[in-house]
């Protein structure tokens, strides 16, 4: 079934079209990534499914609903962790709790309960700034997750981490994947993290942006490190980065 | 506020009054002190606030009904009187029959005469009324006003100004800084404008009240009059205790300078007169007509303004 | 352990310094250098201090009390202020140029018309405070809620927040650093503001006390009075920082 | 273009601000429910303006040498201990506490010590308002200093440049906004301080003036005055504000 | 010719050892990465190598001159480009002239004389803020090389930009390298990158750090797309993967 569904996206700035019909599905338990030029309108495209921004053409749909310019319905992640420095671990991944109306006590503790399942134990009384990079994202993903809309939104959640934090999340997400079964539209400028993590991957390319290439990765989940050095990896990095640079030329 | 404190019942019946001082507690106000100490406000029915007000601000209360009485001055409250920046405001007593004030120097540097002060550093606030006043005794003694050498008046401590040469002569009540120098053992010439010129001898301080007041309720005003000039009264008969009054409501003064000045000034508030506070209008007019004349009031001032006997004990 | 037993050496410096400038100043007094009414020594200035000691403490009492007075209504003004200007945009073109004006002007000119207006009574010296107190809260607040991450307040929204929710929990703590630096320059004006009101006239307090003993020729004190001020000043700036350390304890780690 | 029409809405916001503020003090004393010598019409204080402009010139020119001078000495003062504690950190720890300290003594009641030692002439209104001035230049400079990048200067020392080099091609620029906005909050107080300063006396200057017109009562022309004072704050607020679009002109684009 | 040497290196911070027993050599013309994890320490060795951090143990040597301790010696790109805000592009680059006390005309014309090779042309007059992240890294890296010194210290030159915008740069750069004849020691967390611009790969692993691994890259350079998506390329990346995933667990 679809569950999330963009239909003829158009968004422009200043007079310059940034997006121009674009069209995307996304279907219960798929994770798909969105790969594109930086500046190319992914993050424009994910605030416009998120009802943050109003396109100038176009609707969205969750499970048939027309949601276009409508908040709350899906949990989005942004770009940067955002976490809010002057609150506690726990009590930033509680937001969304809090908004929802949750008692301070209660959303404490119902958020307390997933940190041994995100790899955050013992950080709940901390500040964010005594977090390393890797956990302030997990963090992050726990505050996305606890808004527990059906569909995440996720802005290059691992974009900011260095290799071997970028590998050990990667592992561990598709690990937490299996369990927590998200739909998960999923920005990346790395294409070996989009080969390894998606279901599909949506290459948005050109100006205005349009998504001109779709890619299914049809190797089993979990994925493991021997795929992400084979040579059937490199084929679809080969085609991905062939039509992204192609893209660049047109 | 000390007042409100002494029984509730009582307040409550008492008229309430607001007395602005001229600038800090001096023994000018001494009376005022004295019948608040001694309950004669109380008697009268009042519950008098003394109040110091910020510099030169005591007129503009009065007028504005902030205050029902003030401390001011003749001279000083000539502005006030007439033209574009009139308040309603009346003298209604003098506090010390004559203007005690004069010029004081150091002891045999010459300005024991008006003449002396050329070539000499005289203080002054650059007020015209002051330097006409000094221009008439000056040439009056055969002087050349533009000789004396004017500097700015920052003057805060006379003795030490007068000690340090900072300065060489200054303005000063005598009953106050005079009276201090004695205290401080700095020998000193001075001379004083009513001797001088009659016209000089204006009313210097006065109390004031508003208009206003004045014409809803002359009957408090009477009862404020009359408790004050008793106190005025003891001041003059007893100037020690005047000085131990005064000296409990302003600790921060000098109790010997206190005393002097209170002993120097027991004879000169009833100096001559009847009624304590009684303004001969044969004074008040001539210092007035002097400005007049002078064009140091635009416009004149007329004959018998801004000053009544009416509200004084009889 | 490191950072305690610097903060220590630091103050050592500190005092160090502050001891040294007394000790001159005593010395030249000593000297007969400045005449004693030139320039009261430091000992007769702390002989000052004790003797007047229960009347400073009196009329100290009242000058805080306006200070707190004003201060308290001038952080609430300044809240509100800040809390409109960042609210309604067309407002914040139409105050924000009239409160820069109400700043240039002389407070301390204007004293005199507040009495005038208001009476010597707390009005309106807890106005003048206000007026010295409010601003730097306001434009502290104010660039402390503009200066707020526009992608924490997507964020919120992606929550399905509204204006007070923002508000509260991104709006508030975000500018909390920059309301704290403000009070602490507020805090400060507060008491100094409250003795040059006290010269507008009045009962009692620290200025009226100093324009008495300036009028008695008391130096020594005079420069007691200026010392108790200063202290208060400080205190209250330490008071400050403490507050703002209990209210940020994310800045501490 | 969209910025220049936009500013221009702004500066009609405020200037109707300004003008409906105006227009209900008129009304106010037009309509006779405040008595003129308690709050002069804005139409006498105009004509005040008007016929005591040239008064108001000639001391207007005094009162602002005596500000351009104590500002200017204000911060070189200031420059120079920034300078000086930013590089000498024990100099620093002692120097600072004291540099606070003076701050939170009441300049104004410093007013009268400062005659006394130092006569009736230009030199006290000027320490005065240096002592005033230099405080926010110094800070604003020195923590302008202080938040300089590490790295930028890790780099130049990788290219073998000295604390001079250094100090030219980052810290001092690095330092400017601040400066600059240290500068404002400066000049304005130097104007302010140079009519406090002339209260303590002298023959010239809007302090002086002010005091004049006070004694004869004229609340009109001290208005005025208080306005021109208000006015010439602003104008060197403006001046400060194009000095610095004009010396940084990065911050332009 | 052994260009840059540094022999026995340790360093401590706060008394945890960060390197040691770093030994590591630069030839002339090389270029020579350096990868690792990131806090492993690679940051710390170049301030030591450029003379602006002292080891505890150890000496560096340029062409058999110890130059341990001694600023000025190698041309340094710091990890951030670290344009000064407040000085235009041209005067920017012009900062190392300057600073060997070339007179300003001069400095400026000079450095104005090399922004067409480094794709700057009409950049001189503009403030860093206006550039886009590719043309900041190229005005960085024009700084470094007007410092003229033999050797040039890379620290992460291309981690700040987009996928596409790092692909041009590495086009770009391998071309300028052929030109301009640095010996380049290279820190990059990209494993892709380091492979397709190196002869030779120094692997920094452990706590304390060592470099446990050098490994020869033998494609002749410069180095086409094709090899990035060679089965030979993805030989290599096998090979550093495994050892960095091995340090990371030992
Ligand atoms: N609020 C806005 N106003 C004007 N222009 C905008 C706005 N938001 C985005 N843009 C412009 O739209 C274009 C697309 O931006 P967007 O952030 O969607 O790109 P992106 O694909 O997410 O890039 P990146 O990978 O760098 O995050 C950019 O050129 C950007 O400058
Ligand atoms: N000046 C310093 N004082 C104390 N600790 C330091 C200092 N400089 C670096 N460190 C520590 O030394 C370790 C190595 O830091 P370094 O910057 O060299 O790592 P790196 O390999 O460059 O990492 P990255 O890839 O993230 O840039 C880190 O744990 C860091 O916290
Ligand atoms: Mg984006
Ligand atoms: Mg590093």
């Amino acid at each position: 079934m679809v569950h999330l569904k963009a239909e003829g996206i158009k968004k422009s700035f200043e007079g310059r079209t940034i997006l121009e019909g674009v069209s995307l599905e996304l279907k219960e338990g798929e994770l798909v990534s969105l790969l594109g030029a930086s500046g190319g309108g992914k993050t424009t495209l994910f605030q416009i499914l998120a009802g943050l921004s109003l396109p100038e053409e176009g609707h969205v749909f969750i499970d048939e609903r027309e949601v276009t310019g409508k908040p709350g319905n899906v949990s989005y992640m942004l770009q940067k962790d955002l976490l809010l420095p002057y609150r506690t671990v726990v009590d930033n991944v509680a937001l969304p709790l809090l908004l929802s109306g949750m008692r301070k006590k209660e959303a404490r503790e119902k958020a307390a309960g997933y940190f041994e399942l995100f790899g955050l134990e013992g950080t709940e009384k901390k500040y964010p700034s005594q977090l390393s990079g890797g956990m302030r994202q997990r963090a992050a993903l726990l505050r996305t997750y606890l808004f527990k809309r059906p569909i995440a939104l996720l802005d290059e959640p691992f974009s900011a981490l260095d290799m071997l934090t970028k590998h050990a999340m990667h592992e561990w997400y598709l690990k937490v994947m299996e369990e927590i079964k998200l739909s998960t539209l999923f920005i990346t400028h790395d294409i070996d993290e989009a080969i390894l993590l998606s279901d599909r991957i949506c290459l948005l390319t050109g100006s205005p942006g349009k998504i001109t290439r779709e890619i299914l990765i049809k190797e089993p989940k979990p994925r493991s490190v021997e795929f992400h050095l084979s040579e059937e990896f490199l084929e679809y990095k080969r085609e991905i980065t062939k039509h992204l640079l192609d893209g660049k030329i047109r | 506020k000390q007042e409100t404190q002494t029984g509730n019942t009582e307040a409550e019946n008492l008229k309430k009054v607001t007395f602005v001082l001229d600038w800090t507690p001096n023994t000018n106000h001494t009376g005022l002190y004295i019948a608040q100490e001694k309950g004669y406000f109380k008697d009268a029915g009042l519950s008098v606030d003394i109040v110091q007000p910020p510099e030169d601000g005591a007129a503009v209360l009065v007028a504005s009904g902030k205050a029902e009485f003030g401390m001011a001055f003749q001279d000083t409250m000539a502005p006030a009187l007439v033209g574009d920046n009139a308040l309603p405001i009346t003298a209604v007593a003098a506090v010390i029959q004559h203007n005690t004030s004069g010029i004081i120097s150091r002891k045999g540097e010459g300005m024991d005469t008006p003449k002396g002060l050329e070539g000499k550093k005289y203080a002054t606030w650059d007020n015209p009324v002051e330097k006409a006043m000094i221009k008439d005794v000056v040439e009056a003694d055969g002087g050349d006003f533009s000789k004396i050498e004017m500097i700015p008046s920052t003057v805060t401590d006379e003795v030490s100004a007068l000690k340090t040469k900072s300065v060489d002569a200054i303005w000063i009540f005598y009953g106050w800084a005079g009276v201090k120098m004695e205290e401080e053992k700095l020998d000193t010439d001075y001379f004083q404008f009513a001797d001088l010129n009659p016209v000089f001898d204006y009313y210097t301080p006065v109390m004031i009240a508003g208009n206003d007041f004045l014409k809803n309720d002359p009957e408090t005003a009477r009862a404020f009059l009359g408790a004050v000039s008793k106190g005025y009264e003891d001041a003059a008969k007893n100037p020690e205790e005047a000085a131990e009054i005064l000296c409990k409501a302003a600790p921060e003064l000098d109790k010997g300078l206190v005393l002097a000045s209170q002993k120097y000034l027991a004879d000169k508030y009833q100096a001559g007169v009847d009624v304590w506070g009684y303004m001969d209008p044969k004074r008040w007019n001539g210092f007035y007509n002097w400005l007049n004349d002078n064009g140091l009031s635009n416009p004149a001032i007329p004959e018998n303004t801004g000053f009544s006997n009416d509200y004084l004990p009889q | 352990m490191i950072r305690k037993s610097q903060s220590i050496t630091n103050k050592l410096w500190s005092c160090s310094a502050v001891l040294g400038l007394l000790l001159l100043w005593q010395g030249i007094c000593s000297a007969g250098i400045i005449e004693a009414y030139l320039l009261p020594s430091p000992a007769s200035v702390g002989r000052a201090l004790i003797t007047e000691f229960p009347a400073l403490m009196e009329h100290g009492k009242i000058t805080l009390k306006e200070a707190f007075a004003g201060l308290f209504l001038g952080v609430v003004l300044g809240f509100f202020i800040a809390v409109i200007m960042d609210h309604f945009h067309g407002l914040y073109r139409a105050i924000y140029p009239v409160i820069i004006l109400t700043q240039t002007i002389p407070t301390v000119a204007l004293a005199p018309l507040l009495v005038l207006w208001f009476g010597y009574e707390m009005t309106p010296k807890i106005i003048l405070i206000v007026l010295t107190t409010f601003f730097p809260v306001a434009i502290g607040l104010l660039s402390g809620f503009q200066s707020v991450d526009p992608d924490e307040v997507t964020l919120l929204r992606s929550m399905g927040a509204g204006n007070v929710s923002i508000f509260r929990y991104i709006k508030l703590p975000g500018a909390m650093g920059q309301f704290f630096s403000s009070l602490r320059i507020s805090a400060s004006y507060a008491v100094v503001g409250a003795v040059i009101s006290e010269w507008l006239g009045g009962f009692g307090g620290l200025g009226v006390y100093m324009t008495r003993v300036k009028k008695a020729f008391a130096f020594d004190k005079m420069f007691a009075v200026i010392i108790l001020i200063s202290v208060i000043s400080l205190l209250l700036m330490k008071g400050v920082d403490y507050l703002s350390k209990k209210c940020m304890p994310w800045e501490e780690i």
